[in-house]
């Protein structure tokens, strides 16, 4: 067997053990939480016999062991179970919310993945001079503003000052694809912001990282232009770095947004699980926490991908 | 010593925003929770900033949330950090099964966002500053492991370290008197961005109402408070947003100096 | 005859930006004016910091870092290049003037094939069209003697040889077919056996394509074997300029003279003695791999005499020296020192033993601590051995200091502030600090100038002579040997192929290794090159 | 009529004066309350309602935990979708009035024991079906089952017999109450197919609207319910109720048109919205009260020396202005207020008086260890900045009063109720009794305070039967006083509703019975072109 596809499936196998640890970890995380899911539910009207009944019924009075097999049994099945607060059908819920998600990062990252990647490479090319200075400077602020403060900035600016477009984003089914775009374009613009300065200083940090090597002053002694040196040389050589960072960032556009889903009023998952997390409404904590850890360890194996592919000497041994 | 001017504006801004949390009781023009004035009124020679959403004086909250934000999240990113590093040196030195099972475990850690985590966590235990630098601090140690035991497998192959090895030195001196002082600078570094990233994690914390209680209030919190007024332009909510901004700024540009000096690229805003 | 390139009194000069101090400013070269016509090879020599590589760059109007051509004329082709824009030097850069770099290895991009890298210059400067290109690199690597020159452009970098890739990088400069080739330390990098060949190669290749050639080393021995004319430089200023006859036969300057007479020490091998170690027979691998490294290896060292361990690169020697140390405990077979046997694995060893044996290391740059003073380095071991505290320590320190004749102010100094040289000796010095019966040196005066490396050398010979300590000598510089060893183990891939007393491991009938390795050290005349490649006995295992 | 009555009759349904002022000013100028009524209505009904489009409203105060069961509806989103999609009975009119839904008829026996209902032929469902008497008493049952955990249990509690014959529905009372058509307006009791036994959350009634999305805490999308009984009602052809709990972002919203409708206007940028032309600022003064709860059960406020101690240490003026910008009225720690009939103006207001408190703090000989206030910036607008001031008065007054932040989410689950001291929001009921009913009764579903007090609960009930309407104010008044004096409620304010309307939306009627016309803003507003 090639090496590769060898590596590629160890990554792969890797990542799932990693998956079923993490649920296992999640699963005894909210066993050790105070407070009881029946008593929860049942709030000041719970009376002990309810309460045994509930329990009863949610298998709450079995061993931990059994519940988590019994759990997963099920999710592995696509069943999540049912929302104890309102009985909504959670894989239902989590679905449409999840898509929800994933558009707005997949929104975000197209925008924020080139524009970065490109900055980084200007400033690396005008290393120490004023583009460098400027795009640096930017950035830094924009790293350095809380995510909450330039949604609201962006609010008065593009929606009061500049009415352009909607302080509300949640989007439904039946929504066109472009009243989507419209829709979700201001957190889009927050995420950005919030996202950019990261990965440009990173992917900066690498490119400047490989100008140090030798076959770069090699590249510079044929004569190439400063942009042939970073494009043609540099950068193939940066990939597995810039990759890891821009990783990192994708999975806080899916996992990390809480804050612009309340501010925006958008319905993904963040909002959904912030409001089942008081309720203590612990089989949908439980699946949205998978399905982010889920989404986490994914992005990070496509890296290593990238990563192992990037790299002759593991795609083509001696 | 040669220092840019962008680090000597970062170091002073940050030892005036220390000083100043340090001795808020003494300079803090009134008293954090008294309600002095109208609502929202403008800077005036009476209140400096003016006021905020229940007429309070906004100088006097920034001052004393200062120290708050200050105190929270030095302390959360130093926890993270006595931590992190330990941990991430004794894996790097030690190696062999200790390493992998420190490893695992901190990819563990980061699978599980912790945003998250603080938001589960918060919700059901009492909310008190301990509780929040604890919650803070673990959470953020994963990144700091991550990083010092790079940067220590780095140095632990030196010759010098083997030479060391050779003379018999105990783990200690190894870790102490051979890595540490060379893995300092990243590391100083590294510690500029957590403890960023802390204060930016509290604000967000405090606006989901998860934070700081009340009347202690870190910036965030203040942001919070006033926010209605952002929207209409009322400076109130400003105030408190730009403070954290420039107090990031300042940190950051100490940081990327004493990283300029030592070219280590780690650290950044987490998941 | 029109010279190709006509350097008039050039002037170098550089700011240096030492962390966390002010800004020094340097003269790197100063006055030098030299000059090469079509089809003749300039040698440029000089030790590190003599500003011969920098003088090499010029004619590319090219300076690494701050370094800035400040005065003088660069004149190509009857043109001062000093003069052009950054375009104009784009367009001479690779197609009037190619570099070969020192380390091929790292000169290559790790991540495009060969041929891409080959051909990039000529493609770039629309020289010729890809299929031109590509013939022309195949004809120039079947020249330079790479195997299988249609498909060799296929691979990677790290698919192959250092002794390939310095050829490759060969053809790489020759390929747009330039008027002068800049060969910067091109063999320095590599194995004795394989060096010869590269340099055979490269002479070829310089003669067919007649092209002008610019070849620096260190090595006066190498340049001798390409070069018509010779410049000797130091401290960037030039020495003395002629040809490469009479600067070999009739140096005029003392300078000359002592590079000429290097490596001439003599040292009477004294005769065998009671072994300190024994190390019988140690089978060796490392971690996670399959195949021994070291296979029965069985050698003695006679108290207060040295044994000498060459060989190449994936020979084996620094692994055993490792395995001695404990660092890689062996798989079979036991070492005895002073008639006590040694637990294989350094965690076990008493105190004592680690003190005992001590190792200096190829680069004393990584062996020391920059966090360090000197004194600290060297008083460590004072302290943790012989609990020597203050001023005690002191004076003991000062005393090693004067041993290894660098006298009083250097204990607070940082290695930062250390020449090559003395670092070298610090590392002596901290090593004999533990009063050692055994020192381990591993390549020590390989990263080293002639010059130098004669100095440290002495420096060990008297050492043992006063203080009556034994030597492993680790080396691939045979030169190196014959001054120092008393016995010699020739190692080749894992296994001791001759060992003996220095006297008859270096007398005829030789194996056809040591012959190769004997035959491949270069000799201080010219046409040495010829003659040698006729009599050999095997190809070097390097290609 | 008179000039002046023009001027007010001008103010009132331009919003700018509170329909209970005008009727009140009204009958200071010899007009019957009920004409007052109905001269109002008129007059803001003067434009022509303009049939379609799409009108939204977007609201705070929802979760993606709620659900469209009627009887566990409780904040503001559930309460506006569900009117809009359900009817009940009966329900009150802007002056205070009976207004006939589903009934067509309201009638009672003598002494207020027995009312009849008749039900309005040819009610339709959203599914087709017909509404029957039949499901009309299903439905009253449903809320009295303890399963249902419904908030208007407190309300049918009171119902001992209810049989259905024909289109008569006839409802048998343990005591007499004159109210009890009141009570039937409650918000909770809206008439679900079967009563909505086996299916509660359908969503399934007679509304002018039938739901067509359901997302809990983000949207809920209507299309008009073309077989509508009442014409005058659904103009729009559809209707959108968004959750959009962020304060900001609502405004921002409305000003971008994004919405037409918004509940709650944080009071401190009315000023500042005044300026702009596209949209009015509906205010009406209502029963609707800001509250921090005690439970008089629960330590340390089982004890009634400190329970006074803290009513006396609030500072209610600077609360009203700083918190309601001055867009309300003081409260008096009973939850009524002049919106309510037969409301008792003589009782005293209760104002700050440091030293008071302190010397009832010192009688209640409390330990001295922190009292901790629980809110959450949801609980009411401006809930953790009147804490904030609560505790500054009341540290003041030597009472060490701690303030607790706890989240938004959750809150109405895990504190109100639950906490022993806690802020809230009441919205408030048409009548008294129904006030008291629902919350102060001892055995009230809702009676947060957990207030138990005998005489208390004898006579409400004596007052509900009483139809001497002089001697019904008595008891009200003294009722009034018991809770004042002795209750669990600290009531620092009442507030305005003060809510957006953009110009283009018509037909909107101040109601301050409840939020956005009391429901019915969508169901009777439409989009003027």
């Amino acid at each position: 067997m090639h090496p590769l596809i060898k590596l590629v499936a160890q990554r792969i196998a890797l990542g799932l053990i990693l998956l079923l640890a993490v649920s296992v970890v999640i699963f005894l995380g909210i066993e050790m939480l105070p407070g009881d899911t029946a008593q929860a539910i049942l709030g000041q009207s719970a009376t002990a016999t309810s309460l045994a009944n509930l329990r009863e019924s949610l298998g709450l009075n079995q061993s931990p062991a059994t519940r988590y097999f019994t759990w997963l049994g099920h999710a592995l099945q696509g069943d999540l179970g049912k929302a104890l607060t309102n009985q909504q059908d959670i894989a239902q819920a989590i679905g449409q919310r999840l898509g929800n998600t994933l558009f707005l990062a997949v929104c975000a990252g197209a925008i924020a993945v080139p524009l970065s990647i490109g900055l980084g490479l200007v400033a690396a090319r005008f290393n120490g001079r004023w583009p460098d200075k400027l795009i640096s400077g930017v950035t830094l602020a924009m790293i350095s503003l809380p995510e909450f403060v330039a949604a609201y900035f962006m609010i008065l600016l593009l929606t009061l000052v500049i009415p352009i477009l909607q302080p509300v984003s949640m989007i439904f089914p039946g929504m066109g694809f472009f009243e989507k775009l419209h829709a979700v374009a201001l957190p889009v613009i927050v995420l950005v912001m919030v996202v950019l300065a990261h990965m440009m200083r990173m992917t900066r940090a690498a490119i400047l990282n490989v100008m140090q090597s030798a076959y770069i002053e090699t590249a510079e002694l044929k004569g190439l232009s400063p942009m042939q040196v970073i494009w043609r040389h540099a950068l193939p050589n940066a990939v597995a770095p810039i990759i890891s960072v821009v990783v990192i960032n994708l999975a806080y556009l899916v996992v990390g947004v809480v804050v612009v889903e309340v501010v925006f009023s958008y319905n993904a998952l963040g909002q959904y699980l912030v409001d089942h997390v008081a309720k203590r409404d612990l089989p949908v904590v439980q699946a949205v926490g998978i399905i982010f850890a889920a989404v986490y360890i994914g992005l990070n194996i496509l890296a290593d991908l990238i990563g192992i592919i990037a790299n002759p000497r593991l795609r083509h041994p001696k | 010593m040669r220092i840019p001017l962008s680090a000597l504006i970062g170091l002073v801004m940050t030892g005036l925003f220390v000083l100043s949390a340090v001795f808020a009781p003494w300079i803090a023009p009134y008293p954090i929770d008294a309600a002095v004035g109208k609502v929202w009124e403008g800077p005036s020679s009476q209140y400096w900033l003016g006021t905020d959403t229940i007429g309070r004086d906004i100088l006097s909250r920034l001052i004393y949330g200062g120290s708050v934000t200050i105190f929270v999240a030095l302390s959360s990113s130093l926890l993270s950090f006595g931590m992190g590093a330990f941990f991430g040196f004794l894996a790097a030195t030690r190696g062999g099964w200790i390493d992998t099972g420190l490893s695992r475990i901190v990819d563990l850690m980061m699978a599980v966002p912790s945003l998250i985590v603080a938001l589960v966590v918060l919700s059901v235990l009492p909310l008190n500053l301990t509780v929040l630098i604890l919650v803070m601090g673990v959470l953020d140690s994963t990144r700091v492991f991550r990083l010092s035991r790079a940067v220590a497998a780095d140095i632990a192959v030196m010759d010098y370290v083997e030479a060391a090895k050779l003379r018999g030195e105990k783990q200690g001196w190894i870790i102490f008197r051979e890595i540490l002082p060379n893995a300092m600078s990243p590391l100083v570094a590294e510690f500029g961005m957590r403890f960023i990233f802390a204060v930016l994690f509290i604000s967000t914390l405090s606006f989901l109402g998860l934070g700081i209680q009340p009347p202690l209030s870190d910036w965030g919190g203040m942001v919070r408070e006033n926010k209605d007024g952002l929207v209409y332009g009322k400076a109130a909510a400003l105030m408190p947003a730009l403070a954290i901004a420039v107090l990031a700024i300042s940190v950051n540009l100490v940081a990327d100096w004493i990283l300029q000096r030592t070219s280590s690229l780690k650290g950044g805003r987490g998941g | 005859m029109a010279d190709l390139l006509t350097i008039k009194n050039l002037r170098i000069e550089a700011t240096a930006y030492p962390p966390g101090e002010a800004p020094r400013h340097l003269v790197l070269v100063d006055g030098v004016s030299v000059s090469v016509q079509k089809g003749r090879v300039l040698g440029l020599i000089g030790e590190s910091g003599a500003g011969k590589s920098t003088i090499g760059l010029a004619a590319l109007s090219y300076g690494r870092g701050g370094v800035r051509l400040t005065g003088g004329q660069v004149l190509l082709n009857g043109r001062d290049i000093r003069a052009e824009g950054a375009a104009g030097l784009r367009a001479l850069r690779g197609r009037e003037v190619t570099y070969v770099a020192q380390s091929a290895a790292a000169a290559f991009n790790p991540a495009k094939r060969l041929m891409a890298q080959v051909i990039e210059t000529s493609l770039l400067h629309k020289l010729m069209t890809k299929e031109q290109a590509e013939v022309r690199a195949i004809e120039l690597f079947a020249k330079l003697g790479l195997p299988n020159p249609e498909t060799f452009g296929r691979r990677y970098p790290h698919q192959v040889s250092g002794g390939q890739l310095q050829r490759a990088m060969t053809a790489m400069a020759l390929c747009p077919k330039p008027d002068l080739v800049i060969f910067d330390e091109p063999t320095t990098a590599l194995d004795v056996t394989t060096q010869i060949d590269v340099l055979a190669a490269i002479k070829e290749a310089i003669r067919d394509t007649g092209v002008a050639a610019i070849y620096i080393t260190h090595d006066l021995a190498v340049v001798a074997q390409v070069a018509d004319d010779i410049l000797v430089l130091r401290h960037g200023k030039a020495v003395e300029y002629g040809a490469t006859d009479q600067i070999i036969s009739t140096p005029v300057q003392d300078y000359t003279q002592a590079l000429v007479s290097v490596r001439r020490i003599d040292h009477a091998e004294k005769s065998d003695a009671a072994p300190i170690l024994r190390v019988q027979g140690i089978t060796a691998r490392y971690r996670g791999t399959d195949f021994d490294v070291l296979q029965s290896i069985t050698v003695d060292v006679a108290a207060g005499q040295t044994l000498a361990i060459v060989g190449e690169s994936g020979s084996g020697k620094s692994t055993l020296a490792r395995v001695i140390t404990g660092l890689l405990p062996a798989r079979s077979g036991q070492i005895t020192f002073d008639g006590r046997t040694l637990s294989p694995d350094l965690a076990n060893r008493s105190k004592d033993d680690l003190r005992q044996v001590q190792m200096i290391y190829q680069m004393a740059d990584t062996a020391m601590n920059p966090r360090q003073t000197v004194g600290t380095i060297i008083g460590r071991p004072l302290e943790f051995y012989f609990g020597l505290k203050g001023e005690a320590k002191r004076a003991r320190v000062q005393e090693l200091l004067d041993q290894i004749e660098m006298g009083a102010g250097f204990e607070n100094r940082y290695p930062a502030e250390l020449s090559g040289g003395q670092k070298q000796r610090v590392c002596i010095a901290r090593a004999l600090a533990a009063k050692p019966k055994l020192i381990l040196c591993d390549e020590v005066t390989s990263a080293l100038d002639p010059l130098v490396a004669d100095g440290i050398l002495k420096l060990l010979l008297n050492l043992q002579a006063q203080e009556g300590v034994a030597y492993v000598f680790i080396t691939h510089d045979l030169a190196t040997v014959k001054a120092i060893a008393d016995k010699i183990a020739v190692m080749y891939r894992g296994k001791v192929v001759r060992y003996g007393q220095k006297s008859d491991v270096l007398a005829p009938p030789f194996d056809d290794y040591t012959d190769l390795l004997l035959s491949s050290v270069p000799e201080m005349k010219t046409g040495w090159l010829e003659s040698v490649l006729k009599t050999r006995k095997m190809e070097s295992a390097g290609n | 009529m008179s000039s002046e009555l023009n001027h007010l009759l001008g103010l009132a349904s331009a919003g700018k004066m509170s329909r209970r002022e005008f009727v009140g000013r009204a009958g200071a100028l010899g007009v019957s309350t009920a004409v007052a009524g109905t001269m109002l209505s008129t007059a803001a009904f003067a434009d022509t309602p303009v049939k379609g489009g799409l009108l939204r409203a977007g609201m705070q105060g929802g979760e993606s935990t709620n659900t469209l069961d009627p009887a566990l509806a409780a904040s503001d989103v559930p309460f506006m979708i569900n009117s809009t999609w359900g009817e009940t009975l009966v329900d009150v009119e802007l002056n205070g009035t009976l207004g006939l839904r589903v009934a067509e008829e309201v009638s009672s026996n003598a002494d207020a024991t027995q009312w009849m209902f008749k039900i309005r032929k040819g009610v339709e469902y959203h599914n087709g079906a017909t509404m029957t008497a039949e499901d009309v008493v299903a439905t009253l049952k449903r809320h009295t089952d303890d399963k249902a955990q419904s908030g208007a249990q407190g309300i049918v509690k009171g119902i001992t017999d209810m049989k259905a014959e024909g289109d008569m529905v006839t409802l048998t009372l343990a005591a007499g109450n004159a109210d009890l058509p009141f009570l039937m307006a409650d918000y909770h009791l809206i008439i679900q197919p079967g009563g909505g036994v086996d299916n509660p959350t359908s969503g399934i009634g007679s509304g002018a609207y039938k739901v067509v999305e359901h997302e809990p805490g983000v949207r809920t999308a209507f299309e008009k319910h073309t077989n509508h009984w009442d014409a005058s009602r659904g103009h729009a052809d559809q209707v959108e109720i968004l959750t959009i709990n962020d304060n900001p972002a609502r405004t921002a919203a409305i000003q971008a048109g994004q919405i037409h409708l918004m509940n709650r206007i944080d009071p401190k940028i009315v000023d500042l919205l005044k300026g702009n032309t596209d949209i009015a600022i509906e205010r009406a003064a209502g029963p609707g009260h800001y509250v921090f709860i005690m439970r008089c059960n629960a330590a340390p406020f089982d004890n009634n020396d400190l329970r006074m101690a803290l009513k006396m240490s609030v500072n209610r003026q600077e609360m009203l202005e700083k918190i309601l910008g001055g867009m309300g009225s003081r409260g008096n720690d009973f939850p009524i207020n002049a919106a309510y009939p037969m409301f008792d103006d003589s009782i005293s207001q209760r104002e700050y008086d440091a030293a008071t408190a302190a010397d009832f703090y010192k009688k209640s000989g409390h330990d001295g260890s922190p009292i901790l206030l629980q809110v959450a910036p949801g609980a009411f607008p401006g809930a953790v900045e009147a804490a904030q001031l609560f505790q500054a008065s009341a540290n003041a007054a030597g009472i060490p009063l701690q303030v607790k932040l706890e989240p938004d989410d959750g809150y109405w689950d895990n504190v109100w109720n639950i906490a022993p001291f806690c802020a809230s929001y009441w919205g408030g009921r048409p009548v008294q009794d129904q006030m008291y009913s629902t919350a102060y009764l001892s055995t009230a579903e809702w009676n947060d305070t957990a207030f138990k007090d005998a005489h208390f609960d004898e006579v409400m009930i004596a007052a509900r039967g009483e139809l001497d309407q002089a001697k019904r104010k008595g008891m009200y008044s003294e009722m009034a006083t018991i809770l004042r004096d002795t209750g669990g409620l600290i009531c620092p304010m009442f507030n305005d509703w003060v809510e957006g309307r953009r110009s283009e939306v018509g037909g909107w009627i101040p109601n301050p019975a409840g939020t956005l016309m009391n429901g019915k803003a969508m169901s009777m507003c439409w989009l003027n072109a």
